[in-house]
């Protein structure tokens, strides 16, 4: 089976993954999948304002993902849509696992997403460049998050669609998750799909994020010879 | 309140429920249909406490720019402070467009609606229909009443007529064609079990919940996850046979 | 004179009120007005939040009165609309004078109404629905407030219009009163009317809010006996 | 501040007021004719310390949809920050929409305008009238301000030429065509005594207020109480006959 | 050089300015400048609120300039633009180098100018009438603030332009300055212009402003004896 | 930080910086062109630790009824929370509208672009260009970046086709026609000397701002002064001399 940009169905796009792109935040990352960029920034933990939002017994993790308006075929308006809120949420409960929260009571940890080219997969480039940007800010973690996208093209299942596949594909199914443990923090699915193809292609997505695991390791690493 | 959950959580441990369901035990279910007959469908779904009523009305507008011939679906949810004492004025919360979402991909991505019957001229003028869901009661799994109550009110919507210029909501004459009856299973887990419908006293203390929407041919059509724990494979794939098993019985409900 | 759905001009359309509808809430109520339906659900007294809004020696009375999308005929854009906030306004006013508001000095009491369907006089629906949940939420009340509005069609005062009849009406008068000390609450008039008429017609509308009182007081009992 | 409104109850209870008038007497009242010579018609009417400016604006736009053959009328009030300390920026306050519809209520219901004339071409261009309020000091009664400047700018407006494509606002030919001169007056009721025109002092302890808008003939197109006291007939009676006979005073300033 | 109206290159419009037109206010002003027409009221200095936005060491000075609905040839739409945004914050830093906010640490001082006829030059009637509002409101002033734009009409820098020059002229160049001691408080220009004739039309104008200058404190005077 | 201010204040008062640079001396400016394919046109602008990213956007809009036979640009920048802890999510903040308005300023001042060439159908269909800002990361002088981010952008902006109905973004053919370069300068004062691109803990503590753009001919086509100190006439001169010397040298970096 052939893919329209040549590659093979279990094959990423090309990965660019660099932490510590954006100096005034306490942890920052970029991440290149294919034409997709997503480039995150952590502040925090800081106060939680307003107050009465504190949360007495751990840190509040509040995410914001925004398409930028230029990132898009056609200009994205600025501003919220309920998808962009809708990916806020689950990019929060996605990288909430993964953090040690109970360690900084009552504080706000923030995490800005902006997707400065969108062609498929921003989510899940949102969640890899998130959860690096959080490490870069030495916020503890039990693991990192590392998120991929399976779709199914014709009878193949596939990983990390882009735009020219969205069209064809019969589903689109964005996972996270923390290897160390196999524990799945995203899961998401919209399609037409057989139970079976569904654990088929859970499995081959959780799979393929072994490598870019890999590589976002390498960037903390490269980072931290940096510093 | 602490003390209630700790009594739950120590129930769920064992596999039991405070209202002494099954863990595969849905609440006592009732589908009212067509409650309100100023819309073109309705559909109210009790689901023990939780009280949730869907509304469709059709109006005449322009399609989407790259979808010209088809008509458009779209689902808002309201949660009115009058169903809850956490539920405030204002735009909708994050939980509520959520809601809409799940509810809106069940019905679009199961291909529930031929959106291109919906076309009334190419480029120019098209069905919108507006599915709105109401919380009337939130006792918990809102997403499964709101989504069994939404494809219930397509199911008895009857297209107005329309002249070309005015709709005449007061003469509805065709059926709107349903294709699919696409149904939602929501399971959480509670303390390492897992249990299906929870009710909201069960929901405030889950550690995540999977919402799976299966088709009539069991296929699976959306999934959501959702909650601040992970799940591992084995309670996904068990959230996942629930709900193909589930869903059937749902989908008798909805006639 | 003969109108539309053949009731005489003193008549109201067929009523059904029901106490206890919202489970949630600490009180509730539905009222239903020919296919006007209205459901209330009053929640307090309780804390009064943001807190600069405290009144020092009563409690606040909120009203929200709200048009469920799919309730009219032309689907309703979710959100308040300048009707809907007079509405809001005259509604609490209506109720006020009714509450021994001096005995929750500081809290806030909700009334939230929301109209699942709508088919003319919406507002008296909700005040009536409004009053009887109050009532259910135990809160002292110097009398319920009932509600209907008058019109006129042809030479004849008429009351409680439904749709059809609010294209031929002269005039849309509603109004409220506490009948046991005969004091009106709310009054409002849009039409062309001499003056012996709008006179006529607030007595005709008086009158008949004793049969809607004794299907409130009704209401009430059968909610307590279930209790 | 309570001691003064200890003393204007006192006052009231006898049927005397602060500033010496009788109950049934209105502030001086000035009206001041197209002060705006940008806006189509414009009035500015000072009630004692009251000041409201009114302007007209008139616009091409599309007519509603089960109005097809009609011009709109939109009024707006704007209580600018300027002419009051209590007043904030922000949306309209839920004062601000009363006032707004309490006036179009009385210029609409009298059918003062007639919306007919006002269709350019059925079913696609009409004039939107748009009669916007402006508070330039807010002394109470802004109710019998703003509706009497409103009625007097509409009666000097001009309608603008317009070449099926732009609207020239410089060249005004034709005037509007007012038919009815509708009047509000409003009364409140302080310490059981009915008092007319409230300056701001009263309102701020009045118990209940009712606007009472009338027309050349008479005949009454708008009531509106307020306030959260409620009133027995014997009062509303008496407001409504304070309107008539003040209604027509009123109407003559107005021209 | 002959201009529309028949004015001189350096001749302003007829001004008229009179303090003390809202009573409310504690202190206000009304300036003319042809045909534009600005109201500004001052509230102040008085208590900050919220809260959070005190100032420790001086007051806080806000001001909000709009344009009434029926002001311009087209309807204005209410509620702040883009531009009127800009405006008031042109406006608030025209106004603060000359007042003595550091006697009233922790309050606010709010300038409310409602433009009510708009024909050009809205701006710099707003801070003309704004300045004349906060002597009148007894605020201690280092001096008032004086504001007059210039424009190019074919080879001549003219002053004060109108709308019917508008589409004529080659630039737009307002500034407000304390004429006492030469200090310039706004300057903004939008055009195209040779750097001689941007420093042309600056000192023009100043030269312009002590005409304006000389009514101000001709309003203020006659105000006080009214006093 | 009070320690710091004190610090460049002092050296700010003997003309020097505290990044040792010149008073008339930019930070080491980077302009990296088109690294946004899906936009039409891109920048990016790093200038010190400043990081800016322009892109531009065509879309077929109506024009302006004033402007029948124009095409419209759109100038908007967001001050995304990414970019400093000082930033917040919700609508454009003051300062990100007045930095909107003055990149715009510049470019619809200078002529930049002919926007009669933008129309492709008089009174019905215009090209409307969307500039907008982005900011990456922000440590002063935001305006000088984004406007030198813009005109690049606008430089390498390709226009997509359009077939009448829609816009074909994969296919660029014609260049945007650019006539000018208009190039912002931006001098503030602190402690009585004035100093080109300030950085953030200047921006901090200066006096005084100005902003001045100048066009290839050394026209200047904006100004604009902040900051809430005044200025004399000398300081102003100064920075109007000044943008025009470094205004020449930015210029080239636009290519």
């Amino acid at each position: 089976m052939k893919r329209s940009d040549g590659r093979k169905p279990d094959e990423l796009r090309p990965v660019v993954i660099k932490a510590g792109v954006v100096p005034n935040a306490n942890g920052s990352a970029m991440v290149q999948m294919g034409r997709t960029i997503a480039i995150a920034a952590v502040y925090g933990p800081r106060e939680m304002f307003p107050r009465h939002k504190k949360i007495p017994d751990r840190a509040a993790l509040e995410t914001v993902y925004a398409l930028v308006p230029f990132s898009t075929t056609d200009r994205a308006r600025p501003g919220p849509s309920r998808r962009s809120k809708e990916i806020c949420l689950v990019i929060r409960e996605a990288l909430e696992p993964a953090i040690f929260l109970e360690e900084f009571p009552k504080t706000c940890i923030n995490v800005y997403i902006d997707i400065i080219q969108a062609d498929a997969g921003t989510r899940t480039a949102a969640i890899n460049a998130a959860s690096v940007a959080l490490a870069d800010a030495g916020i503890p973690m039990r693991d990192l998050v590392t998120s991929v996208a399976a779709g199914k093209v014709g009878k193949d299942i596939v990983l990390d669609i882009d735009m020219t596949e969205e069209d064809i594909t019969k589903c689109d199914l964005p996972i996270a998750c923390m290897l160390r443990e196999k524990k799945i923090t995203l899961l998401q699915m919209d399609g037409d799909l057989p139970v079976k193809d569904v654990k088929e292609a859970m499995k081959l997505a959780i799979k393929s994020c072994e490598e870019l695991y890999k590589k976002q390791k390498e960037a903390l690493k490269e980072r931290w010879v940096k510093k | 309140m602490m003390l209630q959950n700790q009594y739950i959580l120590n129930l769920a441990s064992k596999g039991l429920r405070i209202d002494k369901r099954k863990q595969d035990e849905f609440r006592k279910t009732e589908v009212e249909k067509n409650p309100i007959d100023k819309a073109e469908g309705s559909a109210r779904v009790r689901m023990g406490k939780t009280d949730v009523l869907v509304g469709v009305k059709m109006e005449v507008g322009e399609p989407f720019p790259d979808k010209q011939d088809e008509g458009t679906l779209i689902v808002n949810a309201e949660f009115s402070p009058l169903a809850s004492p956490k539920f405030e004025t204002g735009p909708p919360r994050e939980d509520a467009i959520e809601l809409a979402r799940v509810v809106d991909r069940g019905i679009r991505e199961s291909g529930a609606i031929d959106t291109k019957k919906l076309c009334i001229k190419k480029g120019e003028k098209v069905w919108m229909v507006f599915i709105d869901i109401q919380i009337l009661n939130h006792d918990g799994n809102l997403m499964d009443a709101a989504a069994l109550a939404a494809i219930t009110a397509l199911l008895g919507t009857k297209i107005p007529e329309y002249d070309g210029k005015m709709v005449n909501h007061e003469k509805r004459t065709k059926k709107l064609h349903v294709l699919f009856k696409p149904v939602p299973v929501t399971t959480v887990k509670i303390a390492g079990n897992m249990f299906v419908d929870p009710c909201l006293d069960e929901e405030n203390i889950m550690g995540a919940r999977l919402t799976v929407t299966t088709k009539d041919d069991g296929n699976m059509c959306s999934l959501q996850k959702g909650g601040s724990e992970p799940l591992v494979m084995e309670e996904i794939e068990k959230a996942l046979d629930l709900a193909v098993e589930k869903g059937k019985e749902l989908r008798k409900l909805v006639g």
